[in-house]
């Protein structure tokens, strides 16, 4: 309990410290995780919109498919790409693995379907109204969609939300594919479990608060992005 | 094309003075390599991205061709490596030693029934049911401790054999909680000692020794792997400097070194 | 544009809620749909809209099926309308906006359109704090700002309150003379289908009853069915 | 890539064997995570409502605050549970860490404002009419509560599936105050990060799928009750 | 029930939509509330009905202010009326449902009801794909299943065909002698406010312009707001 107090004592100091190190690894879980559910949002939003609105052969089917795939386990995913990616993997020559632009890779394929799931939820019952309003009003296909995303964006705001808080806190997959080499690829989290296991929990609840307290300003904004536009 | 892939070794991670190391989770738990590898940057311009798994994976991303050279703590499994070509050499580097770690008060009297002899105090385990945590992720550590068991004959089994499946750290704050005992390396040990209601219970036994190798992992394995690289990493880890820093680490922070530098 | 409908059939499992031998709408014409609640009207409507498809059966307009460019000359206004959730502006904006039609010319001609409609003052109000009768005259505004060639309107005035239906009324009239549209109009208010249908059409339980000229059927009806329906045009 | 087919054989053939461990793990993942999201939903979906319609001070900071829990990385769930309940810790007397038990109280922690953040946002923009429904009919307050579930719930549907897809596939937390005890506290999930760790990426794979079949199976049935419903 | 509004007042950001000094309406009167679109009228039998706070003013009911209890003997039923996503039965059948009553009992009232209504046939169907008029037929068998003492209509029959329009107020006029109900009704049809009220308040720009018996205010209104308004009657 102590430890908990210590941790957030120590929270203030690490942040005002001015660590270079603990700035490169906070710049660069915000780099990895909003490039990550940026490109996500910009794929799985319109993905989630055409599976609610369009029918389709074994529709069902892929809708409990992508509920699936929203409890796909960070480590399985970080294995599955670390094995497509390593040197002997068919994809290798990329040589992408130990790198920034892996671990964004590994976190697209975690949070893609926790957007989609959840956008396509809140697109099933409204789309319709909306896209036949779009189509009586002379809206092409893209124009349609367009309007679907601003009128939806409160559920896709969740959506997004609920996808970039899946990926600035998960690990497993992080640390397989990133390797938590230092100054390199460590991030938050993957510095957060290593200090654990080295028993410095002060630091690692430290960390863990400067995480929390990211992720509430970026919610902030998105919050206030959202509400002005409506 | 050829030009692309050249194209990826000028960016590429793993060329030039940049190299691929796959170590144990003791080593970076302890903060040896944070310590000693920027100083090796300095002095030769390779640059050593460390990756910390568990001595399984290590050896298998050895064998896989993923890293350039290899830092373990199993000589056996290490051997065997090098004997299927995975590893052009071996190197012994430094040692440390295991120690088994109980409650202060060792309320079941190992200290004292067992002596110095590891052997008799896992026999004194099995006997009284007092727990007894074990790595069980085949790690360097496990392997030792699995071996000492065959030595004995008994196939540890019961509530009292705990198999944790987690890295060293780990497996100390789970000894902690539970009041039970576990085999640690030194360093690991000494490096959380302060937050531990635990104290060194049996340590010395010749069994306990703990060698540290080093290997460059065969570059006929890709293109990718970086020979070159890993050859300047084991000679300066081998060198007088490189030694002497091992030697050296832990001094002001503990009063003792925990890694002996043996390198031959 | 002119409009032909041939064996048109609409079931929802297995059971059929509209079935339509033959309807021929002429282009230029107001065309009215009456009938009582659950007779398909909705559901005819739709299905020309392109907004559902048919079971059966097939839409003519003007002797071609359905594509995107014959959608975008016709729109319907809804009985419960959609608004978007911005301003009325906004909303009625919305049409030109997509036909990427200037900025300046959009903004004249929605002014000029809310000035018509009487609802100046509502410019800037978000669509959801309308009253029913405002959002009613949005949705319509919508609907007409980008002249359509086939106007659909599922009771559009149904909201209104009086002075409003009158109002509306002239407009829809000014806007059919101007732009010779082709009008179809579902309304449950008799008098109004007199004051403006060149034809109507009388439909029950999913079928056409009647059809012809608005003064011969409204006046002298020739199924009884028609005739018990008009008999209580006074509501 | 050859490991993923491998893993894809194993998992057939470790279902098919019938070890009896591994059907301990897989029982043991049902268990936790099953209990955890129940115990979750029935706190956060009337939570999430209840945030939805009913106004009062601070509410906008409240929002935020859920928005930010969503964003709790386990490890550090993990770890102030298991400050909190290890031996000296405050609650140390209830002995629960390295249980099942422990491993649902860390799940609930991470679960819950999933849910009560999706069951938020779903529920602001149709709440309040359905509410007002309720209201006229002359609903009391609790009855007002089981219509708005009743009425909303394809997207609480949808939070609990992904609230069920954070617990079964996170790893962080289970581990540490589980411990992944062999035949005690080990799941899926903490088996994989094992099997992994040692190298053995076949047997992870197998499991990972087992992890995603049963993921499957269980949206299905949900899926299922909620289809029939509506 | 007996209604006494003081100094009622409703704004939102400072405009104000809706201030009414005083207005009394007796237990059991048949009370009609006429006006243009945006007069305020949905705002304040909403304000009735205990669903929107007022900026300023009270409303009275039966000398109390409002309770659970007395929420719980009156009912609204709205202008877009919002459905359960169940069956027509299960609509008609949940007013009676929260109340407690028995299975059988429901089963037999909610079926006569249908009857009455004309909507036997819809009983099993999924109201959300009801038409426009069965949806508001719905949602008025919903109102009156459980006796309100004080039932509000905002233009509760807006999209009915005419014949069952005429349906519905002989039904309205048969509970409020059945039970002796408050009936507050908000319509633009004003036929049907002379074929039912015995008061109406007319309403414009957020005040009550007028109010007194219908025959008075529908023939010889007194401000040439009203007068305005009442010769528009034919619509
Ligand atoms: N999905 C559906 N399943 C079953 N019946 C349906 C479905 N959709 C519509 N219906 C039925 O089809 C009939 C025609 O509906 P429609 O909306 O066209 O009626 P309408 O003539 O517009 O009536 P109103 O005047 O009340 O608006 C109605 O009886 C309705 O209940
Ligand atoms: N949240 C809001 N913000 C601003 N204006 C509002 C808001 N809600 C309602 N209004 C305005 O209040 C006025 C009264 O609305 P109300 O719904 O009471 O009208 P009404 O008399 O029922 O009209 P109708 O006959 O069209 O239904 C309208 O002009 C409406 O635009
Ligand atoms: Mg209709
Ligand atoms: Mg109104």
């Amino acid at each position: 309990m102590g430890q908990i107090l210590e941790g957030t004592k120590s929270a203030l100091m690490l942040l005002l410290s001015f660590d270079r190190e603990i700035y490169g690894i906070v710049g660069l879980s915000l780099y990895v995780t909003l490039t990550a559910s940026i490109i996500s949002s910009f794929v799985a939003v319109p993905l989630g919109i055409l599976l609610a609105v369009k029918d389709f052969p074994m529709k069902q089917f892929v809708v409990r498919f992508v509920y699936t795939m929203m409890s796909l386990p960070p480590v399985i995913v970080g294995l599955v790409i670390f094995l497509l990616f390593s040197r002997s993997g068919p994809l290798g020559v990329l040589r992408i693995i130990y790198t920034p632009t892996a671990m964004i890779v590994a976190q697209i394929c975690l949070v893609m379907p926790i957007i989609i799931g959840i956008v396509y939820n809140g697109t099933k019952e409204k789309g319709r109204e909306i896209q036949e309003v779009a189509e009586t009003l002379g809206a092409n296909k893209m124009q349609t969609l367009v309007l679907l995303i601003k009128e939806l964006r409160i559920n896709i705001f969740a959506a997004i939300v609920t996808g970039y808080g899946r990926a600035i806190s998960e690990v497993g997959a992080v640390m397989i594919v990133g390797g938590n080499i230092r100054g390199d690829t460590r991030v938050m989290t993957t510095a957060i479990a290593m200090l654990k296991s080295q028993g410095d929990y002060e630091t690692a609840i430290a960390i863990g608060i400067v995480l929390l307290l990211l992720s509430f300003l970026i919610n902030s904004i998105l919050y206030k992005l959202q509400q002005e536009e409506s | 094309s050829q030009g692309a892939i050249d194209d990826h070794k000028e960016s590429g991670q793993s060329t030039g003075n940049s190299i691929l190391l796959a170590t144990t989770t003791s080593t970076e738990n302890s903060g040896l390599l944070d310590d000693i590898l920027p100083i090796l940057t300095e002095d030769t311009g390779v640059e050593v991205k460390v990756v910390a798994v568990g001595t399984g994976q290590a050896l298998q991303m050895g064998k896989d061709g993923e890293v350039d050279v290899i830092l373990a703590h199993s000589k056996k499994a290490e051997d065997e490596f090098v004997q299927e070509d995975h590893g052009i050499q071996r190197f012994d580097v430094m040692y440390n030693d295991f120690v088994l770690i109980g409650p202060k008060d060792d309320p079941a009297d190992i200290g004292v029934l067992a002596k110095n002899d590891i052997l008799k105090a896992l026999s004194i385990f099995q006997n009284t049911e007092e727990t007894f945590l074990s790595r069980g992720d085949d790690s360097g550590t496990h392997k030792m401790e699995l071996q000492l068991w065959e030595t004995l004959g008994i196939d540890p089994k019961g509530r009292w054999y705990v198999s944790a499946g987690q890295g060293m750290g780990a497996v100390i704050q789970m000894t902690n909680e539970m009041l039970g005992y576990t085999l640690s390396d030194r360093a690991t040990y000494l490096s959380m000692k302060h937050n531990l209601d635990l104290d060194i219970i049996l340590e010395g036994d010749g069994m306990l020794f703990n060698q540290y190798g080093v290997i460059a992992v065969n570059p006929n394995k890709n293109v990718q792997i970086n020979y070159e690289g890993a050859m300047i990493l084991i000679e300066w880890l081998l060198s007088e400097k490189g030694q002497g820093l091992i030697g050296e680490f832990g001094q002001s922070e503990f009063g003792q070194s925990l890694f002996i530098p043996n390198a031959k | 544009m002119q409009l032909q409908i041939k064996g048109l059939q609409k079931s929802y499992k297995g059971q059929t809620v509209l079935c339509i031998e033959e309807l021929t709408i002429p282009q230029g014409s107001f065309f009215g749909i009456i009938g009582p609640n659950g007779a398909g009207k909705s559901t005819l409507i739709k299905m020309i809209a392109g907004l559902i498809e048919p079971t059966n059966g097939l839409i003519e307009y003007s002797g071609a099926s359905i594509t995107d460019e014959i959608k975008q000359k016709m729109t319907l206004v809804f009985q419960k309308p959609y608004l978007l959730r911005t301003t009325v502006f906004n909303n009625i904006a919305y049409p030109l906006k997509i036909r990427k039609i200037e900025k300046e010319e959009i903004q004249r001609r929605v002014d000029r359109l809310l000035r018509d409609m009487e609802i100046e003052h509502l410019k800037d109000q978000k669509a959801w704090t309308l009253s029913g009768g405002e959002a009613q005259k949005v949705a319509l505004a919508r609907g007409i700002i980008f002249s359509p060639e086939l106007l659909l309107l599922d009771e559009a005035t149904a909201n209104l309150d009086p002075t409003s239906v009158l109002m509306l009324e002239k407009q829809l009239k000014a806007f059919f003379h101007e732009n010779k549209t082709t009008i179809i109009m579902i309304t449950h208010n008799l008098y109004q289908a007199k004051r403006l249908c060149h034809d109507v059409a009388f439909m029950k339980d999913g079928k056409v009853i009647e059809v012809g000229n608005q003064e011969k059927v409204m006046n002298y009806p020739e199924s009884h069915h028609t005739k018990e329906f008009i008999c209580n045009e006074k509501i």
